[in-house]
């Protein structure tokens, strides 16, 4: 059901939220001490809280506002909740975090941003109209480059920064000049619009395609598939970890959010079978699936290969989480219903477990001063706790029981057996075989290898605390994952496919 | 229900206790180090004593395999409910567990064991804490394992038992322990990944009426999955016979053989044992190698009995590489551990032998060997633990004469040695013998060609036994002395077992035997096609 | 059951497991007991007595054949429609069984005794006796089964027994390396025996020896499988009985004490394949039982040359068991059955005399067993010498002695044999062991007794042995007497032994047995549609056939006899001739034939006197023999350990590097790959951006074509 | 009045323009130039847009579309040179190629 | 051949030269005017292709803009005014390589595609409906443009101010 530009305002109050925060957030430099991090970041949650109260508010509608340019609906609904409790984690996780500190004057400035990236993703994951894809997926870059470079005096912070943007901005440019051709070949940005001019039929496919590569270009860089996961390393490496923590999640989610969206609406043919919505009917000729298969195997195949020989642990998990959009990726391959609520259901598992281990990275760096997983040595004994739950994450990214990880993969293959891409399915779990080595690298410095130093070092109640928020769901979820299956089933659902 | 306490039941009560006693280990200060020791030992105790009792009340009578009232001690409930999603069709997950006559001997196995192994641990010297926590949590894996219904939550156990298992090797093991502790996790996981994959497999391809809804939904039910009229038509694993199932067939032949393990898979299992401390070669040589055969029996035999069929033969040319291959290798070792871990692959193969041959006599025989062997090899690997708490080597070449210097460990010794040779008597002898005899009736020159396995081990073991107790007493080891009251009580209890079993084997037969006779028939009958069964 | 009957079977039982609780006993609490020793001593007496009891009534008084006690063992139920599993065990006693009792005990309890003295002292003095014990028990258990399956778990048995007590003195090398050996040889028979074993057991679902004669009675295997059945079986005795060509551990076994070698390595153990192929006889087809005939003799043959030659005292008196174990596998080759049989419990008794007389002898030398260190002891110790002299005449076939009896009857059958089916090798090789035997016998006694000490520091020192090891002597010299089997001394058929031991009726089907002695009644057996000439033969032609063999042996009877002793007479001469009045200088008799005597002395060659005294074929086939027993058998059993050790080794490379290097080739593979694709990342952006445009590219001119 | 200019000819200018673009982002050293490469190609988008709009169906979301974009890449650029500017304050390069210290 | 005609390929070749000056000149000067070259020419196609109110913003948003940012940027980024700017050897080829593919495939594709209605329609004015259209159907996108704008100044700022402070 469309509504009016002015009903629709009604429908983007999260957002509208979300912005307002966003200049509170940066007003608080005003107000008291500027080095102080606990007035912007304690706004920063309070807007993410309300936010998230407007947005529980939005359970199960299913809208078109604005005409067609942006979709409220469960699937849009489900990235928000995620977006916020990403965003909420990265804040509390910034407010301990050493590394920050660096740029102390510009707290205000950072903890802003965090909510502008948020925003971006929100729109990102609703956006139906070609023109506000690009626009969002600008926000979350912009946001991102400035984020990743937000320690200036860092050299290696800027260098990432520099590769982020130079990328970035390019990157966006072939999906503009995809969109372009798209636009020229339909006359249309709304991707519903889009769907219909496709299945006319009468569209040159050769052209097609060309913009669909081209927009996978820009897409695949937002999601760090390969071959334009190139930067991902560096820039994870080189940003604050607070950083590369929210951009392995929220960025990488938003952009798979679109992805999903785009291709689901744009390539399905709605009318058909609404119900089955399974295959993609309505480019014979193309075989898309077998495009998104061939990145799917080499994005995983390449993340987990070169994660071998990773010694840092932010670039470790950098190529983990490329690995991660592999598999993520795969649940993609289907494009049904399984496959999606698969991927969704992975998403839950990935923000746990990513954002967990990030945060014990973090912990490390900060009490440490080591990134290497050289420097992990001994910390079963020195910090039990953190190692235990790292361990945890870890075993969780890996995807063995008792952790939610197996949950994820078990789902994607299930959705994979299910639509008998069965040797997709073998290379998902070899690959998930390659990826235990290196997780399990990391685990070995930290209990096999003894440290040369075993003085006891504990973090504060809090921080315990954190972890295990984290930690829990991890093992829980395993054991009754039920709500979250339940969660991601119903928010497969897309307004106008049902 | 009547087989409970606490309104629990007694399955649940024995693959938990262990886990309740991982939580009281991990409350006791790490200063009181005694009192985790204990408190381990008191969990396993009581897992013995609960597994005493469910071996009092087994009705030997019942057939088990695929028949749900065939089970004993069953506990059935819903775990996870997600009804009407669309796709994944009505997930149930059921909290399923019962035992027959397969699975009993391997409860008791892990129950016996699991004790033994404590007691070897007694002296772990470091992180004791980590170290018991971490063993009653494998030792919940292990029992998991063993009485699980569910495909679900048998491989959740499966998995479960790979975290602790990890660790224990790589924190406590030897000098290279951390390299044989990634290869074991990294093979073992490569094959529980494949069992994954099959077991979604069968997931989607069985149809089930859901007794409390009345409408179709897919299941991880065992038992189901053995029916063929349980598969949808359409299904990739539907048909007897067919492509998919042949391909699913090795897939989770490769996932368990990994375990047994069955050669080319095997070499992870040296590395494993020389490196792991003693009481974990003994779990690991004494439990963790029989889920793979387990595996086999309960879940690849009869959901896929017409691959079996098809390849039984194929199964007992690699019994018979295992036996031959196994001896051969382990005679060229210098390492007792690994001379012991060889051997624990040929002995295998007897296991792999008797099952493929798909009679009586051979699935019993490998059955009663799983437990034999797991019996015999925890015992030899706790007389290496002992020499090697005293010499701190292993090298068979470095001992001599020692049977003068430590008779009653050269005793027991000898016990363990000659039942591992297949001396009557003791009790690898019948289930050799039972193997061999069931293999000779299905596959003749196969069965033959494996005898040359009997000679080899004596070979070996007489070679070793040999080099380690006999000749002159080196005067380094004048100091040694023989074993201790703690040894003894982990190593008389094996012996007493391997000696009660080797004069009346029927003490472990008369239960099994009407699970296995069904099994065989369900293979045969199904297998061909024969009959669907209701 | 007849109360008698079951008080037989239950007297067998307490003789059974007597020794076993004497064993536990001495294992369990050895230190707690005083005199130790006599407890097992005793118990091993208390047999004796209850085996003879059981003997008397079995031959003399109880009428049925066989006295039977089986139980099921163990049931594994059935699988839907098809036969059953199940396992039944059981004892059973018959005549040769009840011999086989009292010979086992009797030596035993002597042996037993003569230990008191022989091992006092010892270091493992204790263990020893338990050891003995339960080599008692195993042997008795091997006696009394009446199945394949409880014979060959006692078979094990008794080989660890053997194991032990071989490996009694394991400080030393050369002892923990002939026990092993030992075991590994009769495991390699033992193989056979339990390839056989699963033929039987699958072919016929039972192990119980009557329903296995009955099954083959009924056809229920029959051919080449039935032939293939008897020959593996018979494996298991080759083994034990240190037959050709598994005959090399014999020896080398005599590296454990004395007594042991007499009890187990003369008397009983080895005996017992002999056993094994009585037990099973009637279910050996004539194929195997020319296999067994053949095995027999090379192995008499073989043996008999080797100890022509040998210094050690034990070694002369190892081949000679071995040889004379050869006899009786070749007597029940050749269906001499009862001869076979008899031999061996003569056998027993003079063989087990020789070696404790052997080893009153060492005790006396202070544990010196080179016959050539010896001489002149006829003085020191009197008794011992005369017990030898009795023993020697009985092995080598003597009037008035058993070993003249029993030895006779199986060079009457080989002879009978040789002339119905034409071989006459057989009876040739009989016949030449005779004189070997002889000769090789009395070279001991005048190197060990007659003639001067040749050390006479230990002469000096020597005496005559305590009473418990002379009384053993003497009561088995008495038993080497004819008296005791039969009051003719010539002719033992009318005696008390053959008639208890008689022949059983084979149950294979006629055109696969010995045509020459099918009784009559066995034709019902014979299917028509298997055996279609069975019905046409006559009664009066079955009737000549079985006759003939004993007609044969009946006629070849005195003028074998007559062969047979000329030619023992013959063989002491030779050793009173050379060794004695050396009217031939053995020395240089040696240096003339320095280079064959080497060969033969190291067992590798044959001496060139025997090789003119043999038949070119003979000759021709010896020589490839001793090249064969010391190149090929040992060669194969040593070749074959090292061959095996080898290819162990390369197993075990092979593991490391083939299998575990395909494992680490795909891990390094693996991290090649990735290693390879990281150097992609250059950390340039401006690369980056060069590979994703090729990406872009690549993927459009891919999916293009599609 | 007969116009021979089409759709196609602008299509080309702005396929040109694009691989030029591309072309300046991959080889020029200077992060600044390589800023004007990305403009390059941004405004060969734009051309596309407003043709598209010109000779397509007349709606003028092309010509939006162009609008926004030029907006958001003077707010890139922006970014972009603030990036520039801090790592020449830095580093004191403003060469691509000598930033490679993150790799592998 | 007319007027259209010829203005047309006047305004494209010197849009297609000055970007050709751009990515191939060798002082960064020059690449800058080059550039302001390629801007006033892309304009002006606007302008042929009826967009007048874009060509207006091109004008001043690209060249008062853009262009005046990268100059500052290159003042600010070098000391001296004449900098050499070369290429790099080792990526010249590919980078020559991949472009031509690219432009010959897009080309190629671009000009064989049949493109839904090719037809020349008169000048309109937009500028209005322009507005009308971001005030209606595009609101959505142009607050969110106006959030990015506002994000990029804030991050522009932090990123690019000197921290006289804390540098030593």
């Amino acid at each position: 059901m469309v509504q009016t530009i002015y009903e629709s305002f009604g429908y983007v109050i999260p957002e509208t939220v979300l912005s307002v925060f966003f200049v509170l957030t940066l007003l608080t430099s005003l107000v008291g001490d500027r080095r102080s991090k606990y007035l912007p970041a304690y706004t920063a949650l309070l807007g993410f809280a309300v936010t998230g109260a407007f947005v529980a508010g939005q359970i199960g509608m299913d809208q078109l506002v604005f005409s067609g340019m942006y979709a409220v609906d469960p699937f849009s609904w489900f990235f928000k909740v995620l977006f916020l409790v990403s965003g909420a984690l990265i804040v509390l996780f910034s407010m301990q975090s050493r590394e920050l500190d660096t740029a102390s004057t510009k707290y205000a400035e950072y903890y802003s941003l965090i909510i502008s990236l948020t925003i971006g993703a929100f729109f990102m994951a609703g956006a139906s109209n070609l023109l506000m894809m690009y626009l969002s997926l600008e926000l979350v870059s912009i946001s991102s480059y400035i984020l990743s470079g937000f320690t200036k005096e860092n050299p290696r912070a800027d260098e990432a920064s520099l590769k982020y943007v130079i990328y970035g901005a390019f990157s966006s440019g072939l999906m503009l000049y995809g969109i372009s051709i798209l636009y020229g070949l339909t006359g249309e940005l709304n991707i519903y619009a889009l769907n219909q001019a496709f299945s006319s039929g009468a569209l040159s496919q050769v052209s097609v395609l060309i913009a669909i590569v081209l927009m996978l270009a820009g897409l695949g860089y937002k999601i760090s598939a390969v071959p334009f996961h190139f930067w991902t390393p560096d820039v994870y490496e080189g940003a604050p970890v607070t950083v590369t923590a929210f951009l392995s999640v929220t960025s990488k989610a938003a952009g798979f959010a679109m992805l999903i969206r785009f291709f689901k609406i744009g390539f399905i043919d709605i009318a058909a079978q609404p119900a089955v919505a399974g295959m993609w009917q309505i480019f014979h000729g193309l075989n898309w699936t077998d495009i998104i298969a061939v990145l799917s195997v080499l994005t995983m195949t390449l993340g987990n290969l070169v994660a071998l020989w990773q010694t840092n642990m932010k670039r470790l998990l950098a190529y983990s989480s490329i690995a991660h959009a592999g598999y993520i990726l795969m649940g993609f391959v289907t494009l049904t219903d399984q496959g999606i609520s698969a991927m969704l259901m992975y998403f839950v598992a990935y923000l746990l477990m990513n954002l967990g281990a990030f945060y014990i990275v973090m912990l490390v760096a900060n009490k440490y001063q080591t990134e290497d997983i050289d420097g992990y040595a001994g910390l079963g004994y020195r910090s039990p706790y953190a190692a235990f739950a790292l361990t945890v994450f870890l075993f969780s990214l890996t995807g063995i029981p008792p952790t939610f990880g197996f949950i994820g993969k078990l789902y994607l293959f299930a959705a994979l057996i299910k639509t008998n891409y069965i040797w997709l399915a073998i290379v998902g779990v070899l690959n998930s075989v390659v990826s235990l080595y290196y997780y399990v690298k990391v685990v070995r410095s930290m209990y096999l290898v003894t440290p040369a130093d075993s003085t006891r070092v504990d973090f504060g109640f809090g921080t315990n605390l954190l972890m295990t928020v984290l930690m829990v769901p991890n093992i829980a979820l395993m054991l009754y994952f039920t709500p979250v299956l339940n969660w991601a089933e119903h928010s497969v659902l897309m307004f106008g496919l049902h | 229900m009547q087989y409970q306490f606490l309104g629990i039941g007694y399955l649940t009560w024995i693959t938990f206790l262990p886990l309740i006693g991982m939580a009281v280990v991990l409350l006791i200060p790490k200063s009181n180090i005694n009192a985790m020791k204990w408190t381990a030992l008191a969990a396993t105790i009581l897992q013995l004593v609960l597994a005493a009792i469910i071996w009092v009340n087994f009705k030997p009578s019942l057939s088990g395999i695929n028949d749900p009232n065939g089970f004993q001690f069953v506990e059935k409930t819903r775990w996870i409910d997600l009804p009407g999603v669309a796709w994944f069709g009505h997930v149930a997950v059921d909290y399923f567990l019962g035992i027959d006559g397969l699975s009993l001997p391997m409860v008791m196995l892990t129950a016996l064991i699991s004790f033994v192994g404590v007691i070897a641990s007694w002296n772990i010297g470091k992180s004791q804490k980590g170290y018991f926590a971490l063993y009653l949590l494998l030792d919940t894996g292990m029992m998991g394992v063993f009485v699980a219904l569910d495909m679900f939550l048998f491989y959740v156990f499966w998995e479960l038992m790979l975290l602790p298992m990890y660790f224990l090797i790589g924190i406590w093991g030897g000098p290279r322990r951390e390299y044989a502790a990634i290869k074991f996790f990294l093979y073992t996981l490569l094959g529980s990944v494949l069992i994954l994959l099959v077991m979604l497999g069968l997931y989607f391809s069985v149809n089930v009426t859901d007794p409390a809804t009345g409408q179709a939904m897919h299941t991880f039910d065992m038992l189901a999955m053995m029916n063929p009229q349980n598969y949808d038509p359409h299904a990739l694993f539907a048909g007897i016979g067919t492509y998919w199932r042949y391909v699913a067939f090795i897939a989770l032949f490769i996932g368990f053989a990994i375990k047994v393990p069955i050669f080319p898979f095997h070499t992870w299992l040296p590395d494993a044992h020389v490196e792991a401390p003693t009481a974990i070669s003994v779990i690991l040589a004494g439990v963790l190698l029989k889920m793979g055969t387990y595996g086999f029996l309960r879940i690849s035999f009869p959901i896929f009995p017409d691959a079996v069929l098809k390849f039984s033969y194929a199964l007992a040319i690699l019994g018979f590489i295992n036996i031959v291959y196994g001896a051969l290798c382990a005679m060229a070792q210098t390492d007792f551990k690994k001379l012991i871990a060889y051997s624990s692959i040929s002995h295998m193969g007897v296991v792999l032998l008797g099952i493929a041959a798909l009679n009586t006599q051979g699935v019993a025989g490998g059955v009663l060997q799983m437990f034999n062997h797991g019996v015999v090899t925890a015992m030899l690997f706790l007389i290496v633990g002992v020499i090697y708490d005293r010499a701190h080597t292993r090298g068979v070449n470095d001992f001599g004469g020692l049977a003068n210097q430590m008779p009653v460990y050269t005793g027991i010794m000898t016990v363990a040695f000659f039942a591992a040779i297949g001396l009557p008597g003791l009790s690898e002898f019948i289930s050799e013998l039972l193997s061999y005899l069931g293999a000779f009736q299905t596959f003749r020159w196969i069965a033959i060609f494996s005898s040359i396995g009997i000679v080899l081990t004596a070979g070996y073991m007489l070679w070793t036994l040999q080099r380690v107790f006999l000749g002159q007493l080196p005067e380094k080891w004048k100091g040694l002395t023989d074993v201790n009251g703690r040894e003894l009580v982990s190593l008389v209890p094996l012996m007493v077992v391997v000696i009660l079993l080797g004069v009346f084997p029927s003490i472990m037969l008369h239960p099994m035997s009407a699970t296995l006779n069904n099994l065989v028939d369900f293979i045969h009958k199904v297998g061909t096609g024969m009959t669907a069964l209701k | 059951m007849a109360s008698t009957e079951s008080l037989l079977l239950n007297l067998a039982l307490a003789v059974l497991f007597l020794p076993l609780a004497g064993f536990a006993l001495l294992i369990f609490f050895g230190k707690k007991i005083p005199r130790q020793d006599l407890v097992e001593t005793g118990i091993l007496f208390t047999a004796l007595a209850i085996s003879i009891y059981i003997m008397v009534q079995k031959v003399f008084f109880v009428s049925a054949p066989t006295i039977d006690l089986t139980f099921k063992w163990l049931d594994l139920g059935a699988v839907a429609g098809q036969q059953g599993f199940s396992i039944d065990l059981g004892i059973a006693i018959d005549n040769i069984a009840a011999i086989m009792l009292v010979v086992v005990t009797l030596i035993s309890s002597l042996v037993h005794t003569f230990s008191l003295a022989y091992m006092e002292g010892d270091v493992r003095y204790t263990r020893y006796y338990a050891y003995l014990g339960l080599f008692s028990f195993s042997m008795l258990g091997i006696v009394l089964s009446n199945n394949l399956l409880m014979i060959y778990v006692f078979w094990e048995l008794v080989g660890i027994s053997s194991y032990l007590l071989i490996g009694h003195w394991y400080e030393k090398k050369s002892a923990s390396d002939a026990s092993k050996k030992a075991f590994i040889v009769n495991r390699v028979g033992d193989v056979g025996f339990f390839i056989g074993i699963m033929i039987v057991f699958t072919s016929l679902h039972t192990f119980l020896l009557r329903d296995v004669f009955g099954g083959i009675a009924a056809q229920h295997l029959t051919g080449p499988l039935l032939t293939a059945a008897g020959i593996l079986i018979f494996c298991g005795a080759v083994g034990k009985s240190a037959q050709f060509p598994l005959h090399v551990w014999l020896p080398d076994a005599m590296e454990g004490p004395t007594p042991v070698s007499a009890l187990i390595h003369a008397a009983t153990m080895v005996a017992a394949g002999v056993y094994l192929v009585a037990r099973i006889f009637p279910m050996l087809t004539a194929e195997a039982l020319t296999v067994i005939a053949y095995i027999g003799a090379i192995t008499a043959f073989i043996a008999a040359t080797i100890a022509v030659t040998q210094n050690d005292i034990k070694k002369v008196l190892a081949y000679s068991t071995i040889s004379q174990l050869g006899y009786m596998i070749m007597a029940l080759g050749v269906d001499a059955y009862s001869a076979g049989f008899f031999h061996l419990v003569t056998h027993a008794a003079f063989k087990a005399g020789l070696f404790l007389a052997s080893g009153s002898v060492i005790y006396a030398m202070h544990h010196e067993q080179d016959m050539r260190n010896m001489g002149g002891l006829r003085k020191k110790m009197p008794i011992t010498y005369w017990a030898f002299v009795i023993f020697s005449l009985s092995i080598s076939g003597i009037p008035f002695t058993s070993g003249f009896l029993s030895k006779d009857s199986i060079l009457a059958g080989a002879l009978a044999y040789g002339l119905l089916t034409g071989n006459y090798l057989i009876p040739i090789i009989g016949y030449l062991v005779v004189f070997l035997t002889a000769a090789y016998m009395f070279r001991l006694i005048i190197m060990t007794f007659h003639g001067e000490p040749r050390d006479h520091h230990k002469y000096e020192h020597a005496k005559e042995s305590p009473k418990v090891m002379t009384v053993p002597l003497i009561v088995l010299a008495s038993l080497s007497i004819f008296v005791f089997y039969s009051f003719n001394p010539f002719n033992p058929e009318k005696g008390w032994f053959l008639q208890a031991v008689q022949q059983p009726a084979s149950v294979v089907p006629a055109a696969q047995s010995y045509g020459f002695d099918q009784p009559v009644n066995d034709v019902q057996v014979t299917s028509p549609q298997q055996q279609p000439n069975a019905a046409e033969l006559s009664v009066e032609a079955q009737k000549t056939e079985t006759t003939r063999y004993e007609e044969a042996m009946e006629a070849v009877h005195y003028p074998g006899l007559a062969l047979s002793l000329t030619l023992a007479v013959l063989g002491i001469l030779a050793a009173f001739v050379v060794y004695d009045w050396k009217k031939i200088d053995a020395e240089k008799l040696k240096q003339r034939v320095k280079p064959v005597y080497t060969f033969l002395y190291n067992k590798w060659y044959f001496d060139e006197l025997y090789d003119a005294t043999a038949v070119a074929g003979t000759l021709l086939l010896s020589k490839s023999l001793a090249w064969f027993d010391g190149h090929v058998i040992d060669g194969v059993v040593n070749g074959a350990a090292t061959l095996t050790r080898l290819w162990s080794t390369l197993s075990g490379k092979f593991d490391h590097y083939i299998v575990d290097g395909l494992v680490n080739f795909s891990a390094w593979f693996t991290g090649f790959l990735g290693k390879a694709t990281r150097r992609v990342q250059t950390g340039k952006v401006q690369t980056y951006i060069v590979f994703a445009l090729l990406g872009v590219i690549v993927i459009f001119y891919v999916f293009r074509q599609f | 009045m007969t116009v021979h200019v089409g759709l196609t000819q602008f299509l080309v200018v702005s396929a040109i323009l694009f691989s030029l673009g591309i072309f300046g982002v991959m080889t020029r050293k200077n992060a600044i130039m390589v800023l004007m490469g990305i403009e390059l190609i941004l405004n060969a988008a734009n051309i596309n847009f407003v043709a598209f709009t010109r000779f397509g169906l007349m709606n003028l979301s092309g010509q939006v579309t162009a609008v926004f974009v030029i907006i958001l890449a003077a707010a890139e650029a922006a970014v972009l040179l603030a990036i520039v500017l801090n790592m020449f304050q830095q580093i004191n390069t403003v060469n691509v190629d000598e930033v490679d210290k993150l790799k592998n | 051949m007319n007027w259209y005609d010829i203005l047309f390929y006047a305004f494209a070749l010197i849009t297609v030269v000055s970007a050709a000056g751009v990515v191939l000149s060798r002082n960064i000067v020059y690449a800058a005017f080059s550039l302001l070259f390629t801007f006033f020419g892309v304009a002006a196609l606007y302008v042929l292709l009826s967009a007048d109110f874009l060509a207006i913003t091109q004008i001043l948003l690209y060249v008062g803009g853009v262009l005046v940012l990268i100059v500052f940027g290159v003042m600010l980024t070098n000391r001296a005014n004449k900098v050499e700017v070369k290429h790099g050897g080792l990526t010249l080829a590919p980078a020559v390589l991949v472009a031509g593919v690219i432009a010959g495939t897009l080309i190629g594709v671009l000009t064989t595609t049949k493109w839904p209605a090719a037809s020349f329609e008169p000048y309109e004015e937009t500028a209005r409906p322009l507005g009308a259209l971001l005030m209606t159907q595009f609101v959505l996108p142009f607050e969110l443009a106006s959030v990015l704008l506002l994000v990029a100044l804030v991050g522009a700022v932090i990123i690019a101010r000197r921290e006289k402070a804390r540098r030593v």
